[in-house]
């Protein structure tokens, strides 16, 4: 079971994953990464811009690699886009498969790419207006964990 | 017809528009000439991709755009 | 905010995940696993049994090694006892944090510690009877990784 | 009073009972003595741990319950 989307609106991640889990019947185990706008001091909003012809499609690349690395039977990924507030919903990865390793690394490697790797535009607005936001040398190091 | 240049995340301050149209076809040497030395000068580094026709260019330099195509400048990514 | 128990009746995890998720204010993500009851073919049933006066003390134990470990806002450790059926939860580990890395890797030590280094015992029953169940090969080199 | 010894996990099925009652003090020699040959063979294994009053003895060997106390026996774990 594969469930790959881009949302353009608020998101309640409680409600994908019951209907996800009940979706692969016969799992040992499910694990889930919810990223949330944190509230970071001075942070009044925080947007996400993606360029549609190759941002979809590269999250179902990615879900494509999870399946082929990982022993998995379900993945299930989630990505907003658009302008949010602290204490909102951005992205929610789950993944299925009989065996807990496998469903952990599966959120690893597609949470690092996400934050990475895939044809995302993040910044945030502080009193002085908005800043682009890159990713930290540790997202980096991150996703050089995975060896591709 | 033209080709449409189209600048995101942070390349659309520094070029100050979300899109350019310019003359079909666009080479390389035609893109750096259109886009301006600011954003000239980041594309020419390592972290710029550009897409063509919705596909990223495994060799930006080669850029070959004709009518109605539409170009994408794609600086580093940040989700999540 | 630190939520660790034992349970000996069926629970359903998303009615903890999101009373955890709110308790945990200004954060940046949450990593959930959920262990359920696996469909292998012939097991009708899963038991655990456990040791009262140290199982939920290591559990607590567990979890101040977490906190000491990683920069976490908020632990939920949740572990049945008793007898389960196929597709019942077992175990619930949920880490809240600012930062994705200690919330993922939380979830994983936490795991690999329930699973192979927790007073509990396992076993299933088949068509023959009950047989205990050992941890895996693979779950003894999970839990060597955090080098403790 | 006695000291009762538990059977946890397997060591249950081993000892053919959930516990048994034995008369106090009771240390290392005594407790292989009282659980009979084949729990004995488990316990002297390095997987097998040994608890007293609510704790985990560093040292099994070294064990000396009182009157009234639980001693566990506990095999190798498997949870989650």
């Amino acid at each position: 079971m594969r469930d790959i989307r881009l949302l353009t609106e608020p998101f309640y991640p409680g409600a994908l994953i019951g209907p996800f889990t009940n979706a692969n019947p016969g799992l040992g185990g499910v694990c889930t990464f919810v990223g949330e706008v944190r509230l970071d001091e001075g942070v009044e909003a925080l947007e996400l811009t993606h360029y549609e012809p190759l941002t979809l499609q590269g999250m179902q690349e990615l879900a494509d690699r999870a399946f082929a690395r990982f022993k998995l039977m379900g993945l299930l990924m989630v990505h907003r886009v658009g302008q949010m507030h602290p204490g909102e919903p951005i992205v929610c990865v789950s993944a299925a498969a009989r065996h807990r390793r496998d469903a952990i690394d599966t959120v690893d490697f597609c949470m690092d790419h996400l934050k990475s790797a895939a044809w995302f535009w993040k910044r945030e607005k502080r009193a002085d207006g908005w800043h682009w936001i890159e990713p930290r040398a540790d997202d980096y190091a991150d996703l050089a964990r995975w060896g591709e | 017809m033209a080709v449409t240049i189209l600048f995101l995340g942070p390349l659309r301050d520094l070029a100050g528009e979300a899109e350019r149209q310019v003359s079909a076809p666009l080479d390389w040497a035609g893109l750096l000439d259109a886009v301006g030395p600011d954003v000239a000068g980041q594309l020419s580094g390592e972290r710029v991709n550009v897409a063509c026709a919705g596909k990223v260019l495994a060799d930006k330099t080669a850029l070959n755009a004709q009518d109605g195509e539409e170009v994408a400048l794609l600086p580093p990514v940040s989700g999540g």
